[in-house]
């Protein structure tokens, strides 16, 4: 059973925490999450109970952080259903994960009039990359467009589809727009022309069930700071078959089996070989820790509960006059503005309230070509807010007017 | 001289120069100094352009897209300093950035400025406040050269 | 007054932890360090008491992240005395920061026939990388000769040069030798030839004074987790105006400033455009506890002790007739073998006492070219250890013959 | 069969087959099948080489570079197996990774290899003592498609 008092009570950041003098309402999960307290104290015992470092040494100790290391990859796996554990790559966050993919398996793999297709919702992560792949392999990036909703519709991926396309990459729930994309559909259409599919899954993975054997992606990447993890630590999966065939991005200690003066260098299987250097190792572990509890509350669960949140949210906001809502119909953060008010002096406005929420171009500069406006608010939930909180935050939604407020309180 | 203490007062300078920017709008002229200061951290992007005519400040523009903060401080900015002299210029700057940075400044120079005497309670908001008087100083060094 | 004693206080992993039975003699201070309470105490507080984003949204607890995140900036410019805080880019470590250099760095700025300097012992991360590096671009990789004991020298760097060389990459303390190369002198000779010198750190910037003005130094690669500071945290620094005039190696959320649909893309300045996506918050901010812990020691204090443990710990080794040392005049780790076994059959001996050294290549892997042993036992000292931990050290060496003990005990 | 209890024995049994190891040194030979069995975690570096008649394994040979524990577990294992059928030979791999991993297996069967029954006690030495295992496990898995 969902209590989310019980489940506050599991965060420091929810019991004391205040901004202006108001306890903190954080609302701005999209950009990163608050760390439960067994998260905290699974990085603070590596650091203090058995700090050494992994692969290496020959020694208990080394061992212990090797078996706590490798145990932290299978906990990954099963949190995304992977086939085997050596497709789960600790990266440092879904930016790496997504430079490693375009850089090891893009770039050498494209070639000249080869076509990426991305959409103007991608994430800055999910956008630089190819173009710059695009441009060191003389392939071109073009744009699957998105319903009028702002949606990633199977439609409109096949129409964008020509002979030429070799890699779809896109995010499977979208960072400002927040709607889901049906990335099986995708897959299974892709797949029959032989294109590889490439998964955004910074604000999918911490909310849903992934389930990539299902969904058949071939490359999914993801943050564990947004998931209740550290920071500094990700996840890069791919297929095996396709690892194999994939340059690492990071060369050096750990990476390669063999090699002598001459160059001659034997990288080891993944997913040893993207790991080159000491990994995050307190970050691998923290990340499982986060995965372990928020598989014990239930990712079914975790996504239903916020999607009471949200429609309770948008029902609200929709009886706002002053307040325009860009995604009523989306799954993942709320998009709007306050009307005639320029989304950072609203941010500022609902911060003197304790309430944390994101003004700006949340990193998808491309969307304003799309939405038409240069920048917009952006109100994201997880698992610990209440509707309580959204109560408050409607309050201030009603304020808005009076932004200048926030400089005279 | 304005009332330091009345809120509804200081908001109202700002909103005034929010909605309506004194010395708003480029101007196609190769005697102006420019810059684009735009925050690497926020929206705020305008571009600045100063003429110097000698040691003074003959005129000031700026345009982009930028909060109210942002916006009105800079307005308000490019009020104070036109058709001073680059020390008269540097010494009302220095006064806002020590008010903006809560150390002793004079708040009689300051005129309209002193609006944003709160800014340090929304530490935040300090880059809004101070993008348009930065671009100010990076013309001024410029000028220098 | 430098006081090993209460200096160990700090450390829990030196209060308390056993492997075998044994009280840690922790001695492989060369893979990772231990971490003191005030660093654990730096993560743990970010984690749980303001774990939000940095350089992002527009609330009071964002900019509390951005100015801990800064100032943390600010801490390693003092450590490494950099002209400016924008030369201290954060990685996830040496490794991230040496591949940094030499694809964002010498990648786009040598062409075919130049040539890159390195030396046989470097580590593979500062190896590797150049060897693509040169595949890439038709640069050669070449080898500065050490001298006989297996030392860089001014002498033999002026041997290497030619017109060519635009490179010189090269570890200030090599990891299995432990000698320390001329810097300084090494570049004032580079740079009356324009060449530009790279400096993986990892082995000195923990155990003594690091001036990158004094030393001029280009650029300079090291970790935080072996120097009392988290584990995927390190430090890129390289001078300002090369790193104006460097391609970032992830690009993403952060990282550029502008862009648009047709990709056009405005990098921000350094160090931003190398910091895409979220970075390692609570890792910046533990790394800038380490080095304000290992200054209020004083680094000058730390090097000379850790000197007098290395010459106290080679003098009883070269008593013993059963153990080798290959470089008892070096100041670094001390590289050795039990005459008859093998490494890490002597490792495993080691560890049944409580003692971790590590045994093998030690990632310095085209070394035995030069050594002409495959293998060896590294022993690696840092400013905790003791006499004390040393005797128990060279008592099991005098035990060397009897390596099975261990798996029989 | 051995005594499980006296270490000095089970100690000799591992000496003698890392300084005399058995069926050391590969063959020029295209009937043996073939794996390179490298450690991706220690320095253990292992060639190894099997001849299968039918459904026996006819010949057992290896070379490398590798430790005590290494060599004399591949060692006995190369003498266990050799002449043995594959049915044979998987029962005893099976009850020797029993034994390594601290589950039940019968002492009789593994002969020798017994010396290898405090392993786990090193747990980092679990790689060394199951290399030349994993080969031939590799090998004989080839040996079927
Ligand atoms: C000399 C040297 N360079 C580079 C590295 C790589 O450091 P990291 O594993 O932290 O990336 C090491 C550490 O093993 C080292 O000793
Ligand atoms: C959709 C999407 N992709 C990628 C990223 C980048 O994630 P990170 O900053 O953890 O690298 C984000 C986070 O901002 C995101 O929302």
């Amino acid at each position: 059973m969902f209590d989310v008092n019980q489940i506050r009570k599991d965060f420091p950041m929810l019991n004391g925490k205040k901004m202006q003098g108001h306890p903190l309402i954080y609302l701005d999960n999209g950009a990163t999450t608050l760390k439960p307290q067994v998260v905290i104290e699974s990085v603070c015992d590596y650091l203090t109970n058995y700090s050494g470092n992994a692969h290496r040494g020959d020694y208990d100790l080394s061992h212990e952080v090797d078996e706590h290391y490798e145990q932290s990859r299978e906990i990954v796996r099963q949190f995304i259903n992977a086939k085997r554990k050596e497709e789960i790559v600790f990266t440092s966050g879904s930016t790496d994960s997504l430079n490693m993919i375009a850089y090891g398996y893009g770039l050498t793999h494209l070639k000249a009039n080869d076509e990426i297709l991305i959409t103007v919702a991608e994430h800055a992560s999910n956008t630089l990359p190819w173009f710059d792949v695009a441009r060191l392999t003389g392939a071109t990036v073009h744009y699957i467009n998105l319903d009028e909703t702002g949606r990633l519709t199977l439609e409109n991926v096949q129409k964008a589809v020509t002979e030429k396309t070799k890699i779809i990459a896109v995010a499977e729930v979208t960072n400002v727009l927040g709607y889901q994309a049906p990335m099986k559909d995708i897959c299974q259409f892709a797949h029959e022309r032989g294109i590889v599919v490439v998964v955004d899954g910074a604000q999918s993975v911490p909310h849903q069930v992934t389930d990539v054997q299902d969904t058949d992606i071939d490359f999914l990447a993801f943050s564990g700071h947004k998931m209740c993890g550290p920071t500094g630590i990700g996840v890069m999966y791919g297929k095996y078959d396709l690892l194999k065939d994939m340059k690492p991005t990071r060369l050096g200690g750990g990476a390669n089996s063999r090699y002598n003066s001459c160059g001659v260098v034997t990288l080891k299987d993944p997913p040893y070989r993207f790991e080159a250097g000491t990994p995050h190792i307190e970050g691998a572990i923290g990340l499982a820790t986060a995965m372990q509890y928020l598989m014990k509350i239930g990712m079914n669960d975790i996504h239903e509960y916020e999607q009471e949140l949200r429609q309770y949210c948008i029902q609200k906001m929709l009886q706002l006059d002053n307040v325009q809502v860009y995604n009523p119909h989306s799954m993942g953060a709320i998009a709007f503005n306050i009307k005639g008010v320029f989304s950072q002096d609203a941010a500022s406005l609902f911060n003197s309230y304790g309430i944390a929420i994101r003004a700006g171009q949340h990193c998808a500069k491309i969307l304003d070509e799309f939405l038409k406006v240069s920048t917009t608010l952006r109100a994201s939930f997880y698992f610990y807010n209440t509707k309580e909180e959204i109560d408050a935050f409607i309050e201030v939604c009603k304020k808005g007017d009076d932004f200048l407020d926030a400089f005279f309180k | 001289m304005h009332s330091l203490n009345d809120p509804q007062l200081l908001r109202e300078i700002i909103m005034d120069h929010y909605e309506h920017p004194r010395n708003r709008g480029l101007v196609d002229d190769d005697s102006y100094l420019k810059i684009n200061m735009n925050s690497q951290t926020c929206i705020d992007n305008l571009d600045i352009q100063v003429k110097f005519d000698g040691d003074k400040i003959e005129d000031v523009r700026y345009d982009g897209e930028a909060c109210a903060i942002c916006t009105s401080s800079t307005s308000i900015m490019s009020e104070l300093v036109k058709g001073k002299t680059k020390q008269e210029a540097q010494k009302i700057i220095d006064n806002y950035m020590n008010m903006i940075y809560e150390k002793d400044y004079d708040p009689e120079i300051l005129e309209e400025a002193i609006a944003f005497q709160n800014t340090y309670k929304q530490a935040n908001r300090i880059k809004c406040a101070t993008l348009g008087w930065n671009g100010l100083v990076a013309l001024m060094k410029e000028s220098e050269e």
